[in-house]
């Protein structure tokens, strides 16, 4: 946590050293300005780290671009949503209209996700979630000034579902939070596992301890417990799992057991299993580079949210290059993004047509690296270049 | 519901409440001694947690942070009853409640900006590590159940310190009769220092003894509070044994609702909207039963204060 | 000449938020900010209307908003967003809360009080959460404004400015009128002396339970334009958090008297705004402002003209 | 008027008020007098309903009042004051009496009309603040007047109710000698026109303005009577002995 920014604290260079760079002298005046882009991550309460591993991405790769975006200088301005729907409406509003950003991109829970939409697209300005992927807004609230880099919510639980099935387990025992991604994430899993489901339980969204759960699942002895158990709640699972003796029990999960929530999970998630877009551990040259030097700059291991903001900011980087710098003309801009034309960490990447990802799930499992941090490793494929099943509600507008 | 899963929900309630009791102890006495609402008292359970986090990591030793720990939670409280809280006795209610919440957010930020915003882990001492098969395919960790013996045995010096010691004997008059005692000749600003000292460091010593089960985090305090809350204004406010038995009867509310409400729900639901109504109904239940006790008894189950 | 001097900040203030759009602050997303601001401050006012009219401190204000803007949501999923329809069942819908709620509270006192509203709010929230229809903890995107007899006013960003600004003039003549009717004048002998009050033959019960309920159609009121101005709703709304940020921005203003909670608000939401964009741990300041104001500020920020002139006599 | 039948309340064990009946007939000045300790604030707080009886009947007006509260009894006419002075500190005098007048006159849930403009209630509680001498200083906040002045406030209070029955405790208390003076013509000009109920323990003032008193000793009745009857009770002599503020002089010894 060695850097601070600043709102205003500008990371581009100076618009000076742009225009003498690459830019085609043609549009260098009109482009004097940098890009703006405002990054949404969360950076107070409990839930900062996600937060703080959103941010770290974008700007890791953001110094991979030379805080240059298609040629032109950028600026990324920070905006803390402090995880309330009606304080993130209004410090987005004021990046859209008083800093005039060009992009939004961002935002680690569906709520705050949900809050923003509106204005942002409403202003034509593109919004490029890393994180949130609620399945409305895959379906038939897709948006042409929408765009995510991570995937639909329920895609993650799916996964796990099909690797339940896959795997044989006749007999689960699902476990979540009592809330809406909850919810979901139950729906998710269901959508894919087509076994006995000894028991659904849910828990409050305050809940630290889960003896009274554990010792339910104790008793009904099933084949795997498949979990959703965000952040800290988490950590708390993990260890009190491992602590009643049940890890022979497989542990399924998702957004349960990742970077952000393995240093304090330690040893006690070593085996479990989540379902994911991308493990620090894929074999490709972009996510060697990525991996290296962001434990390099920030002294810990990135956690999806980090990798897909930081494809976020490849993205950005090959669309814009793509117009020629020019962010005036939407349409041509949109058809730039949606080629995504770069190259992810997680190997390959495109959009479907509701501007989702196309792309491989994994199953991963936690493990302990040599140097004794701890990190997920994929393990097997469980989808191969998957399109979300939400897609096929989207009617997407003109833009 | 078999018995014994009934007997490991009660032993885990049991748990939970002591946790509570611990925090609600300072709390009830802050408040029964100097009239004085303590909002920021759920932050001296996440520094104790902060604490020994940091500490265990330092000395590789449960123990070593434990014993450093308190005395730490105990100066940042002494600090803050010195710099704050002490200028706020003679201020009305609001005046706490707002200067108090000051505290939360500068402490819920200050462990960030010191100890960053990741979760951080307490591992849990070598000798408790194990655990005994209470059911089949269950293990009770050793540790909770050392949790429990803790929390009794703090109980009972705690409960000794304040009916049979002199200062114990002042605490409770003191909660009775605040002025009575000041009159008697007794340094009421002193007394209100080893109270405050005392309870900030019982919330401490909640916070390491529940770091090694749960994630140590910003804002792990918060949520405990209101329930600590809950547990005194129920009890009846300044009363230790009343603060003890609530404390109990919140924890077991909490855990029993929260295993039996579902099963409770299906005799009128379907399965599925059954959990998720119960679980809704669970989260709700202490607060349900507060309201019920209060307008009941307006004053809590064992009300100290004479009128 | 008392009366009328103390009314002076509070005028002076709703002049400036009438005048901001066109003296600089006409931005959108500055009208969004102060939107925000005075909304804030009518369910502020409201509250302060009970805490510091007829002492009864509550924390779970919030809920009143949140009936209000969950009112708006169902009523939205019903293809109804005509104003005349949807503002008065918010009120009435955060009325009824009150009532039902404040029949049980208020034969609490002091800090009983606090917790058993705190307790009700709670509920409310769990309630809110487990709204699955109408997207549980994830909220609620509202696609449309409120109309008014089929016009969209409200969605104009001027117009709903002068909208809010309306509502919380409104909101506070009314709480003032209240304060100084008969009713009012029992309320205020009830906090400054029950014994007194009772012996006169005034039940304190049901004068706290109408001023409870009134308190509550006007957090209703708020909740109504608070799901308009954001354009989304989510349980976050009711949290107790944010029951007690109401909370802190009447005491932070001053609770001697309405104006202060006016002050309060729009202190607490401008400042939060401008700290947050100043450093990541802004609310370390934030809270040695709280403190700093609590040790020095005695009667608020309401007060600060008082103390001033006070230094300057002595001086 | 007022009848009180066999009234007992216990507190722990201890009498502290033990079968009193006692009759105040309309028009008269009753005083309750007794050494410390004697119970005579608790009877009038039993009397205004502040507490609950163990047992006994109070009847007022031939109504039974004994099971309702304190407003309800305030409502029927029951007017009190208190021994330490009740009075609202924030509100003016002028407030805090017009309060008074406000209980009297229909409903309170009026909520439109500023109270500080209804010249009933205003006039009203002028003339009771006039009536204790107190008209100049209306517009004073009564936390910020003297001790003295608060009691003359407090008996202005208690008049504005219009009231049928004044039940005053202590109107006395705490005041200084001038204060005293001003009090006692205060209260001699209500002779007549208002039934007053009263405990105080300034015996000169007794004297001179009950028409009747009561002796009140560790709870019981032991006496009541007119000022001369009292004087001469041995039993009252008794019970007051060792203590020298009853006003013997005038007795025949």
């Amino acid at each position: 946590m060695s850097i601070q920014f600043g709102r205003r604290q500008a990371l581009g260079l100076a618009a000076g050293l742009a225009t003498s760079g690459l830019a085609a002298p043609l549009v260098a005046r009109a482009q004097a300005a940098p890009v703006k882009i405002g990054l949404v991550a969360l950076a107070s309460g409990p839930a900062a780290s996600l937060g703080n591993h959103l941010r770290d991405g974008f700007q890791l790769g953001m110094r991979h671009l030379e805080n240059k975006l298609g040629g032109r200088a950028a600026e990324v301005l920070l905006i803390d949503d402090e995880l309330r729907p009606d304080a993130a409406v209004t410090k987005v509003r004021a990046a859209l209209e008083r800093d005039k950003v060009d992009a939004v991109v961002g935002v680690v829970f569906s709520n705050i996700l949900a809050a923003i939409m509106r204005p942002v697209t409403e202003s034509q300005t593109f919004l490029i979630s890393t994180n949130a992927g609620p399945s409305p807004f895959a379906g038939r609230g897709c948006n042409p000034y929408f765009f995510a880099t991570s995937y639909v919510n329920d895609q993650n639980h799916a996964v796990m579902g099909k690797a339940a099935q896959d795997a044989g387990y006749g007999r689960v025992m699902l476990l979540v939070p009592n809330y809406q991604a909850g919810r979901d994430s139950v729906a998710g899993f269901k959508s894919e596992y087509k076994g006995t489901i000894v028991d659904e339980m849910y828990t409050p969204l305050t809940q630290m301890d889960f003896s009274a759960e554990l010792a339910r699942i104790a008793a009904a002895r099933p084949d795997a417990v498949f979990t959703f158990m965000p952040g800290g709640l988490g950590v708390n699972l993990v260890r009190q799992y491992r602590q009643a003796g049940l890890a022979n029990i497989p542990f399924l999960s998702a957004f349960t057991v990742d970077e952000a929530s393995l240093p304090a999970q330690g040893e006690a998630a070593i085996g479990f299993q989540t379902g994911t877009t991308w493990t620090p551990t894929l074999p490709n040259e972009q996510n060697a580079r990525f991996v290296r030097d962001f434990e390099a700059q920030f002294n810990y291991v990135p956690a999806s949210y980090a990798a897909h903001a930081y494809d976020a900011a490849m993205l950005l980087h090959s669309a814009i290059g793509k117009t020629g710098g020019n962010l005036a003309d939407k349409a041509a801009l949109r058809a730039a993004i949606k080629a995504a034309d770069f190259r992810s960490v997680r190997g390959r990447f495109a959009f479907g047509a509701n501007h989702f990802p196309v792309q491989d799930f994994w199953l991963a499992k936690v493990a302990q690296r040599p140097d004794g941090k701890f990190q997920t490793e994929h393990v097997s494929k469980v989808y191969d270049n998957v399109t979300d099943p939400f897609a096929a509600q989207c009617r997407m507008p003109a833009g | 519901m078999s018995l014994t899963l009934l007997l490991v929900q009660g032993l885990n309630g049991l748990q939970l409440g002591i946790l509570l009791f611990l925090i609600a102890a300072g709390l009830t006495l802050v408040f029964g001694v100097m009239d004085f609402i303590n909002l920021a008292h759920g932050v001296q359970y996440m520094l104790g947690a902060y604490f020994a986090a940091h500490f265990a990591a330092a000395t590789d030793s449960f123990w070593l942070a434990l014993l450093l720990a308190l005395p730490a939670t105990l100066l940042v409280g002494l600090v803050l009853e010195f710099l704050v809280f002490r200028h706020l006795y003679d201020r009305d209610h609001m005046a706490q409640v707002l200067a108090t919440f000051g505290v939360i957010l500068i402490l819920n930020d200050g462990v960030r900006w010191v100890f960053g915003s990741a979760p951080l882990q307490v591992p849990m001492p070598e000798a408790l590590t194990g655990g005994f098969p209470i059911m089949d395919g269950l293990l009770y960790p050793h540790y909770r159940l050392a949790i429990i013996a803790g929390g009794l045995a703090t109980a009972g010096l705690l409960w000794w310190l304040v009916e049979r010691t002199k200062v114990g004997m002042l605490i409770r008059a003191g909660a009775t009769n605040a002025p009575m005692v000041a009159a008697l000749g007794v340094d009421i600003r002193r007394l209100f220092m080893v109270v405050f000292g005392f309870g900030a460091m019982l919330a401490g010593f909640a916070g390491v003894m529940a770091a090694p089960i749960l994630s140590v985090e910003p804002g792990m305090g918060d949520n405990l509070l209101i329930l600590a809350f809950v547990v005194i204004v129920i009890g009846g406010i300044g009363s230790v044994r009343g603060a003890f038995l609530a404390a109990l009867l919140v924890g077991l509310v909490e855990t029993l609702g929260r295993s039996l409400m579902p099963d409770v729900m299906r005799l009128f639901l379907d399965p599925s909207s059954a959990r998720q109504v119960g679980a809704a109904l669970a989260s709700m239940l202490v607060y349900i039963a507060m309201a019920a006790i209060l307008a009941l008894r307006p004053a809590g189950l064992f009300p100290v204060r004479t009128a | 000449m008392q009366r009328w001097k103390q009314e002076v900040p509070a005028v002076l203030l709703l002049a400036g938020l009438g005048l901001a759009p066109f003296i600089g602050f006409g931005e959108g997303y500055v009208l969004t900010l102060l939107a925000r601001a005075m909304i804030l401050a009518m369910a502020a006012v409201s509250l302060s209307f009970i805490v510091g009219g007829a002492g009864l401190v509550s924390l779970g204000h919030a809920a009143m908003l949140g009936f209000g803007a969950y009112a708006v949501v169902i009523l939205d999923d019903l293809q109804i967003v005509e104003a005349m329809v949807v503002l008065p069942v918010a009120m009435l819908a955060a009325a009824g809360f009150a009532l039902v709620t404040g029949a049980i509270a208020i034969r609490t006192s002091g800090v009983h009080f606090i917790m058993i509203t705190l307790a009700f709010g709670q509920m409310a929230y769990f309630t809110a959460t487990s709204l699955s229809g109408y997207g549980g903890d994830d909220g609620y995107t509202l696609y449309a404004r409120s109309e008014v007899n089929g016009a969209r006013i409200l969605s104009d960003r001027l117009g709903f400015h002068f909208i809010c600004l309306g509502a919380l003039t409104l909101t506070w003549l009314f709480c003032r009128m209240l304060l100084a009717s008969r009713f009012g004048r029992v309320l205020r002998a009830v906090r400054g002396n029950p014994m007194r009050a009772r012996a006169l033959g005034f039940s304190p019960y049901p004068y706290r339970l109408v001023a409870y309920v009134i308190a509550g159609a006007i957090g209703g009121a708020a909740g109504f334009l608070f799901a308009n101005a954001t354009e989304f709703v989510a349980p976050a709304y009711i949290s107790w958090q944010r029951s007690g940020e109401l909370l802190f921005m009447v005491i932070l203003g001053g609770i001697s008297g309405l104006h202060g909670a006016l002050l309060g608000a729009l202190g607490f939401v401008l400042l939060e705004e401008w700290l947050s964009h100043q450093w990541e741990h802004w609310r370390i300041a934030f809270g040695v402002l709280l403190i700093l104001a609590v040790l020095f500020l005695p009667n608020g920020l309401a007060g600060i003209p008082n103390q001033v002139a006070r230094m300057f006599r002595r001086g | 008027m007022l009848s009180l039948r066999g009234l007992r309340k216990n507190f722990g064990g201890l009498a502290v008020t033990d079968d009193v009946t006692l009759d105040v007939s309309p028009g008269e000045i009753h005083a309750i007098i007794g050494p410390n300790g004697a119970g005579k604030t608790t009877l009038i707080n039993e009397i205004s309903g502040v507490l609950p009886l163990d047992a006994g009947q109070i009847l007022f007006d031939g109504r039974d009042v004994t099971r309702l509260p304190l407003h309800r009894r305030a409502r029927l006419g029951l007017a009190r004051s208190f021994q330490i002075t009740s009075i609202i500190p924030d509100f003016s005098a002028l407030e805090n009496t017009a309060l008074a007048v406000q209980a009297g006159d229909g409903s309170s849930f009026r909520f439109f009309r500023p109270t500080a403009s209804e010249a009933r209630l205003n006039t009203a509680a002028m003339a009771a603040l006039d009536s204790v001498g107190l008209a100049h200083r209306a517009a004073t906040p009564a936390g910020a007047m003297s001790h003295g002045e608060k009691r003359q406030l407090e008996l202005a209070i208690a008049l504005a109710t219009q009231p049928r029955l004044l039940l005053l405790d202590e109107p006395l208390a705490g005041a200084g000698p001038e204060e005293t003076e001003r009090l006692i013509g205060i209260l001699r000009s209500f002779r007549g026109r208002y039934t007053i109920m009263l405990v105080e323990h300034d015996m000169q003032a007794v004297f001179a303005l009950a028409d009747r008193i009561s002796v009140l000793v560790y709870g019981r009745l032991i006496a009541t009577g007119g000022p001369e009857l009292i004087r001469q009770n041995p039993e009252v002599r008794a019970a007051y002995l060792g203590e020298d503020d009853i006003p013997l002089s005038g007795a025949p010894c």
